[in-house]
């Protein structure tokens, strides 16, 4: 009854590639970041109780202007694409004279790009060579019988893959409920069960959850539904509907993993520096770091009490070094261009923080990330509007 | 209605001249197909004709079948280079590649390459795949003659062609090939590899401004101002040889050059010498027993070949023509001490 | 398009739907955020704020309550904002003092108020510790010399502790005492300090001279704005029979 | 009027009598507030420059040397710069009052003047180059010209103290001192300039010549009549000096016809210049002469002010100018110049110039020429302790966090261990 696109053959390739081309085609790629690193199968436990893929639609006939919207493609022409998307696949490999057995998508991809150079700033819009599943959006199946009669009894509420999920949600809770009431009655309810933690994770996002249901709901529906699912999540014994909520659910990558510092190098004096680059506003730094205890700061070759007179942009320079103890251990020599001093200030604190990376522990580097360190400002100056005096100001208002 | 139609094929042709008629309100899908139909007729003379009139709403195409297309006739390990030998568009028929292009328009799907303008609308390198390259660097090979023995290191290299132009060649994936950077030539050269004697060569210096870089010692001219790269070429070897004659001619007017016209300061009979010699006097007269008279020429000879009074002067042209640091001014000092036997 | 975990580590691009593709744990949340996204905001709200104070991250983990730990673990997963150019981890950072400048501030004239408050605190510092050479040994200890003790008992002493309240009742306003927040108390007496000292001033005293010798007075209870205090502190016990339209 | 020691490092553009006015209603606002300091500021009030450190000095002379730990690391009890070597250094000994008063009439540097007021004593810190100028000073010999000492450095290095170091020497070994303390001030702002009786090409300065010859009689009081003058100086058809008076006639004159006085502090300079290293009338001994001008560089270069149709004037058609230059000529003996040169209150010049050739520029440098460059550094790791325990010492680091070691990290960056700005950012902890 029930049919998935996706190709248990999929999880064959590398998720990295998988990743990286999945961010062209978006289509499908919320399906597959639900995915946790350790496996490529789905995740997603619930099931719709909806009919998926194949429609009536032909496609051999291509209409002059395609409606606008989804289009629609028969599970015969998904099928004589992938036979023609593997044939290709040895041709490309031919072109390029490399072995046809192990040409992998990267090695698509990258003769492509070799192919097709386009300069297009679109990277979504450049030529792709991909695996039709991973083209073709999945869509859904024809809803009612030969008869005319729809399948599901929701279906004349026009969302009827939202609604059942509703609807079985909130059985859930209700289901939840009586189960703590029951325990209570016996005298077995223990105020230790705790709610499952859902700490550093996410629900799903709108568009993931459209994904899902293959359905275009409302912000307000949306909003329902995460209430819903909040009040579930939240009762004492919901650990019971684990799978269920975590299927719902993403966690978050560790953001503490992923500061990496370059790794040291050293000069021809056997000393051991590092460098980095960083920005705000307009201002763009490099520092180099030495590992000298009597270095000198110099940027852009002035001495730092020279080149920042004002106290705040010298502390603003401390803050990293200050930070993890290590003022007066270090040579920085700086290049900063562009923006003001207090924008320059700031560029070389991210730059300074960068380079610091590579001589910190990994608990340090993690508290440099919490302390706001490695983040790069992102606050611009906010552009002027028309009809208004400035970004925000208005005109002074004149009767006439 | 009739009228229209039976009006239609003048019209038609009026049209394709260009002309604009306003009068006539003629309906579109009749004009269209009668001068699609018109232009078929004349490029291919089938046998097909006009299309049938008064068959209107019908949804028949009058579009021909395409043949079936090159590419899937192809064998998975044909030669590919002789399917695309030299630069061409791209052709979707001949391309076996499952390639697409375009933007995805709400979760759809890019154009396929079947009449995709945008393939056709970037470069491609289907002639200049690495096999199609090593198959020409295979067939050059013959033609190619030996590296000059001679010429075995940079450093010969540059001895012996101390000219150097550099042009930039561009790959664009634009509309136009033309890129106007591609017609900049830059020629450098190190002045000490041209013939020039001490005044020429400071007249070149002179002459150059800032197109002569003191560190590297090198000459940078570049030409731009002509339309072709050849005769920005022909135009940067030209201004070389100009400023070289230019530079060893001597002028009248270059008798007059002052002190403050040289391009270094020099310590001999300058202000400073001077001033230095006139205290070291008034200490020596003022000094015990060191000869109260002075003011004499071998004095002075005596009074600037000693070592210390050397030693100063090389500090202070130091100061003037490598300009002022913390170093050049340390030195001073120390030549300041020993001058005055602190 | 689907929003990935990487669209929400990235800037934040307010969008139509954006403000809903929120990671709400707490769902209660959704009300508020949407009413957060304003034109120019660039963090999306899973930003945290920074916390650049060393000391925290050296705090063992046995020793933190239960709503730090959770705090400190949602900190691990969550991006976190960069810190501001105010902000260091330098011992002498205060967040009132920056408080103070930024009230101070004019036209976004920063390092002009710093350099004011800096003063300010020199002179403090000057008068104290001159006082303090030339008394006798017996008084040396009663004179306190730090600025900015000084500063925080003087802003302590500002600080009313009830409020008056406009509420309109059958077409009549009455001033109502109201409880005042720390955040609303805190505010007023900063605020006090600054209009005291730039509208009540001589021509030619610079700001920092004034602000110095009023703050000085008020860490000892004394000065116009102590006063101004306790007006209001008068004022709220007159009318201390209209407490009951507090609700 | 007083001469304020380089006040333009505090405000470049602060009017003079401004600034006068500003001290008065500051001090008055003193007034009200505090009724302790009474006292002092009744007599402050005066406004002469010397009465303000007379004060200073009476107050610092009654509470503190019993107090003083002796065995302070950071402090030497060696009160006479002759008697300061290498183990001195980096050590703060105090000047005594009645010192500051005769020597320094002008007051010293501005933020240095406050530091004193507000510790209540006057402590310098020995350092490298004033022990190298001393040490010199002691080996010369006088019986040649006169050796320049130019003191250089980066802004806020301690030039000016150190010069000041220098000149207590000088002062203590019974020299005659002529000292100017800041020549940018000749150069520019200067309110009342007269065109010269004596030169019609030459300006004078009667303010800044009075206010000079003021401070030059405080210091050297008893040399005055001493010496004697040694031809006729005729100052006006009526008014003249005959030969063999002393000089103190002259100088008197000066004081009370502000008209001649520049004339005056000419023929003074030429008389001191003539005389110097010649034993005095009555078989005295031959005087020594200290010449310490501190901000050398703008007697060369350019200057603010304007002769009749704005056009600007060179700094040699002054006439102090003029015969400072003079005096900064090697042509006489027995003696020493000692100068510094500045960029804080120069004018023209590039932020961050501090070399000699550049500050003074291509005809200085060659008039000076051949003077002995003294670089002055920022403090050593060893001038830094003492100089925070110093501080410490004096309650002035106030900050609970500032006495700690991580406190003391942060000051040594924030501040690079320049001393001006070292002061800086503990004037707020």
């Amino acid at each position: 009854m029930l049919q998935s696109v996706r190709h248990s053959d999929m999880a064959a390739s590398s998720r990295a590639v998988m990743k990286s081309f999945l961010r062209r085609c978006g289509q499908c790629w919320s399906l597959i970041s639900a995915l946790p690193a350790e496996n490529t199968v789905l995740r997603l436990n619930y099931v719709i109780p909806v009919r998926m893929v194949s429609v009536s639609k032909s496609t051999g006939f291509r209409q002059r202007n395609p409606p606008s919207g989804q289009q629609k493609f028969t599970l015969e022409f998904v099928k004589k694409q992938i036979e023609e998307f593997n044939l290709s696949k040895r041709h490309l490999a031919n072109i390029m004279g490399e072995d046809p057995e192990n040409f992998t998508q990267e090695d698509i991809d990258r003769s492509i790009v070799y192919l097709f150079p386009s300069a297009l700033f679109e990277k979504k819009a450049r030529p792709i060579m991909k695996h039709p599943d991973l083209i073709f959006p999945r869509q859904r199946a024809v809803q009612w019988d030969p008869d005319g009669r729809p399948f599901h009894y929701l279906f004349y509420t026009g969302k009827q893959s939202y609604y059942s999920l509703m609807h079985d949600t909130f059985a859930k809770v209700l289901e939840v409920e009586r189960y703590q009431d029951r325990l209570l009655l016996k005298g077995l309810f223990s105020q230790e069960v705790k709610p499952i933690s859902l700490a550093g994770g996410r629900w799903l996002s709108k568009d993931e959850f459209e994904e899902f249901l293959v359905e275009t709901i409302s912000d307000q529906d949306y909003t329902y539904f995460l209430q819903l699912i909040g009040r579930l999540s939240s009762l004492p014994y919901s650990s019971l509907e684990k799978e269920f909520i975590l299927s719902f659910h993403k966690q978050l990558d560790v953001q503490a993993s992923k500061q990496l510092g370059q790794p040291l190098e050293f000069d021809q004096d056997g000393v051991a520096f590092s460098s980095a680059q960083g920005r705000r506003k307009t201002a763009e730094a490099t520092v180099v770091l030495r590992d000298i205890s009597s270095g000198k700061i110099t940027i852009n070759s002035v001495d730092y009490l020279k080149y920042f007179p004002s106290l705040q942009d010298r502390l603003q320079l401390m803050f990293p070094l200050q930070f993890v103890g290590r003022l007066g251990r270090h040579a920085l020599e700086c290049t900063v261009t562009g923006g003001g001093h207090s924008a320059q200030a700031g560029a070389l604190r991210l730059a300074i923080a960068r380079a610091l990376l590579s001589y910190v522990s990994e608990s340090e580097k993690e508290s440099m990330r919490q302390a706001g360190l490695l983040t790069s400002d992102p606050r611009l100056k906010e552009r002027k509007k028309p009809g208004q005096a400035g970004a925000r100001r208005k005109f002074t208002w004149k009767k006439r | 209605m009739m009228a229209a139609s039976t009006a239609s094929t003048a019209i038609s042709s009026l049209c394709r001249k260009g002309c604009y008629l306003r009068g006539f309100q003629i309906p579109n899908d009749v004009y269209t197909r009668v001068a699609y139909s018109r232009s078929m007729s004349i490029n291919n003379n089938t046998k097909r004709g006009f299309p049938r009139r008064g068959n209107t709403g019908s949804s028949k195409s009058v579009l021909r079948e395409s043949g079936e297309p090159r590419a899937l006739k192809m064998a998975v390990d044909q030669d590919w280079t002789s399917v695309y030998p030299t630069a061409a568009p791209f052709k979707s028929g001949s391309v076996p590649l499952s390639v697409r292009m375009g933007y995805p328009m709400k979760r759809g799907v890019p154009p396929d390459r079947k009449g995709n303008l945008e393939l056709i609308k970037i470069p491609n390198f289907l002639h200049l795949t690495p096999a199609a390259i090593k198959k020409h660097c295979e067939a050059l090979k013959p033609f190619c003659t030996e590296w000059p023995q001679a010429l075995d290191s940079d450093a010969r290299c540059e001895e012996l062609f101390p000219i150097r132009l550099q042009t930039r060649a561009f790959l664009f994936a634009g509309m136009s090939q033309r890129q106007p950077q591609a017609r900049v030539v830059r020629l450098t050269v190190k002045l000490s590899s041209v013939n020039l004697d001490d005044h020429a060569r400071k007249k070149l210096i002179k002459l150059a401004g800032v197109r002569y870089d003191k560190e590297t010692d090198t000459l940078t001219l570049n030409a731009d101002r002509c339309p072709l790269r050849k005769q920005n070429t022909d135009y940067a070897m030209y201004l070389l040889t100009v400023l070289y004659h230019e530079s060893w001619k001597v002028e009248v007017w270059e008798q007059e050059k002052t002190r403050a016209d040289m391009e270094e300061y020099s310590w001999e009979d300058s202000l400073s010498q001077r001033n230095l010699l006139d205290s070291l006097r008034r200490m020596q007269w003022a000094g015990p027993g060191e000869g109260g008279a002075g003011g004499g020429a071998g004095d002075r000879a005596e009074l600037l070949a000693s070592p210390e009074v050397q030693a100063y002067g090389e500090s202070i042209s130091r100061i003037k023509n490598k300009g002022e640091s913390e170093g050049t001014v340390l030195q001073y000092r120390e030549a300041v001490k020993r001058l005055l036997n602190l | 398009m689907a929003a990935s975990i990487g669209n929400f580590l990235k800037p934040w691009r307010p969008s139509y739907s954006a403000k809903f593709s929120l990671n709400l744990v707490d769902y209660s949340l959704i009300q508020y955020i949407r009413v957060l996204v304003t034109r120019w905001a660039r963090y999306n709200p899973y930003y945290l704020e920074p916390e650049p104070r060393k000391e925290v991250y050296n705090i063992p983990e046995t020793e933190l309550t239960e709503e730090e730990k959770k705090e400190r673990e949602l900190k691990a997963v969550r991006p976190i904002k960069a810190a501001p150019p105010a902000l260091t981890s330098s011992v002498f950072n205060d967040p009132m003092i920056s408080k103070f400048i930024n009230m101070m501030m004019h036209d976004g004239r920063k390092r002009l108020a710093s350099e004011i408050m800096i003063q300010t605190l020199e002179r403090m510092k000057r008068i104290q510790v001159e006082k303090y050479h030339k008394a006798p040994d017996a008084e040396k200890p009663e004179i306190d010399c730090n600025p900015y003790a000084i500063f925080h008992k003087a802003l302590e002493n500002c600080k009313p502790v009830v409020g008056l309240r406009n509420v309109k009742k059958g077409a009549k306003v009455y001033q109502v005492p109201t409880a005042l927040t720390d955040n609303r108390r805190r505010f007023m007496a900063m605020k006090w300090l600054i209009t005291e000292c730039r509208e009540n001033k001589h021509r030619r005293t610079l700001m920092y001279e004034k602000l110095s010798q009023e703050l000085l007075e008020a860490s000892a209870n004394k000065g116009s704005v102590v006063k101004k205090k306790h007006d209001l502190h008068r004022m709220a016990e007159a009318n201390r029979a209209y407490a009951h339209f507090r609700w | 009027m007083r001469i304020v020691w380089a006040p333009e490092k505090e405000a470049l553009a602060t009017h003079f009598v401004l600034n006068v006015i500003i001290n008065c209603t500051t001090i008055m606002a003193l007034h009200r507030l505090h009724f302790g300091l009474r006292q002092t500021v009744t007599q402050t009030r005066s406004l002469h420059g010397s009465g303000l450190i007379q004060q200073l000095g009476s107050a610092a002379v009654e509470p503190e040397p019993s107090v003083r730990p002796k065995h302070a690391i950071f402090r030497t009890a060696e009160g006479d710069p002759a008697q300061h070597s290498e183990q001195h250094l980096g050590q703060y000994y105090t000047l005594p009052p009645a010192t500051i008063r005769s020597l320094f009439p002008q007051g010293l540097p501005d933020r240095f003047q406050k530091q004193v007021k507000t510790f209540n004593e006057c402590s310098m810190m020995v350092r490298e180059p004033a022990l190298e100028i001393i040490s010199l000073l002691k080996r010369a010999d006088y019986s040649k010209p006169p050796i320049h000492y130019m003191l250089y450095g980066e802004k806020g290095t301690g030039k000016s103290l150190s010069l000041c170091h220098a000149l207590q020497y000088c002062f203590s070994q019974g020299w005659l001192i002529l000292c100017v303390p800041d020549a940018h001030l000749l150069v520019k702002n200067c309110r009342e300039i007269l065109p010269s009786a004596f030169n019609s090409s030459r300006y004078d300065q009667p303010m800044l010549a009075v206010q000079w010859l003021r401070n030059f009689r405080t210091t050297n009081e008893h040399f005055l009549s001493q010496i004697k003058t040694t031809r006729r100086y005729v100052w006006t058809k009526r008014e003249s000096t005959e030969e063999g008076r002393p000089l103190k006639e002259i100088v008197e004159h000066g004081l009370a016809r502000a008209k001649s006085s520049s004339d005056v502090v000419g023929a003074l300079l030429r008389e001191l210049r003539l005389q110097v290293g010649r034993p005095l009338e009555g078989g005295q001994e031959p005087f020594r002469l200290a010449v310490a001008v501190d901000g050398v560089n703008s007697l060369w270069g350019r200057t603010t002010l304007t002769k009749e149709r704005k056009i600007e004037m060179a700094p040699e058609e002054l006439t102090l100018v003029y015969n400072l230059r003079k005096m900064l000529k090697q042509d006489w003996s027995g003696g020493a110049i000692i100068t510094a040169v500045s960029q804080t209150g120069a004018l023209f010049k590039p932020n961050f110039a501090y070399l000699p050739h550049e500050l003074l520029g291509e005809e200085g440098f060659v008039s000076l020429e051949p003077f002995l460059p003294v670089p002055v550094p920022v403090y050593s790791d060893k001038e830094f302790e003492s100089c925070y325990q110093y501080y410490i010492d004096r309650n002035w680091l106030q900050h609970e966090q500032s006495r700690t070691e991580d406190g003391k990290k942060e000051l040594i960056f924030l501040s690079d261990r320049n001393p001006s700005v070292l002061e800086r950012v503990c004037a707020s902890l």
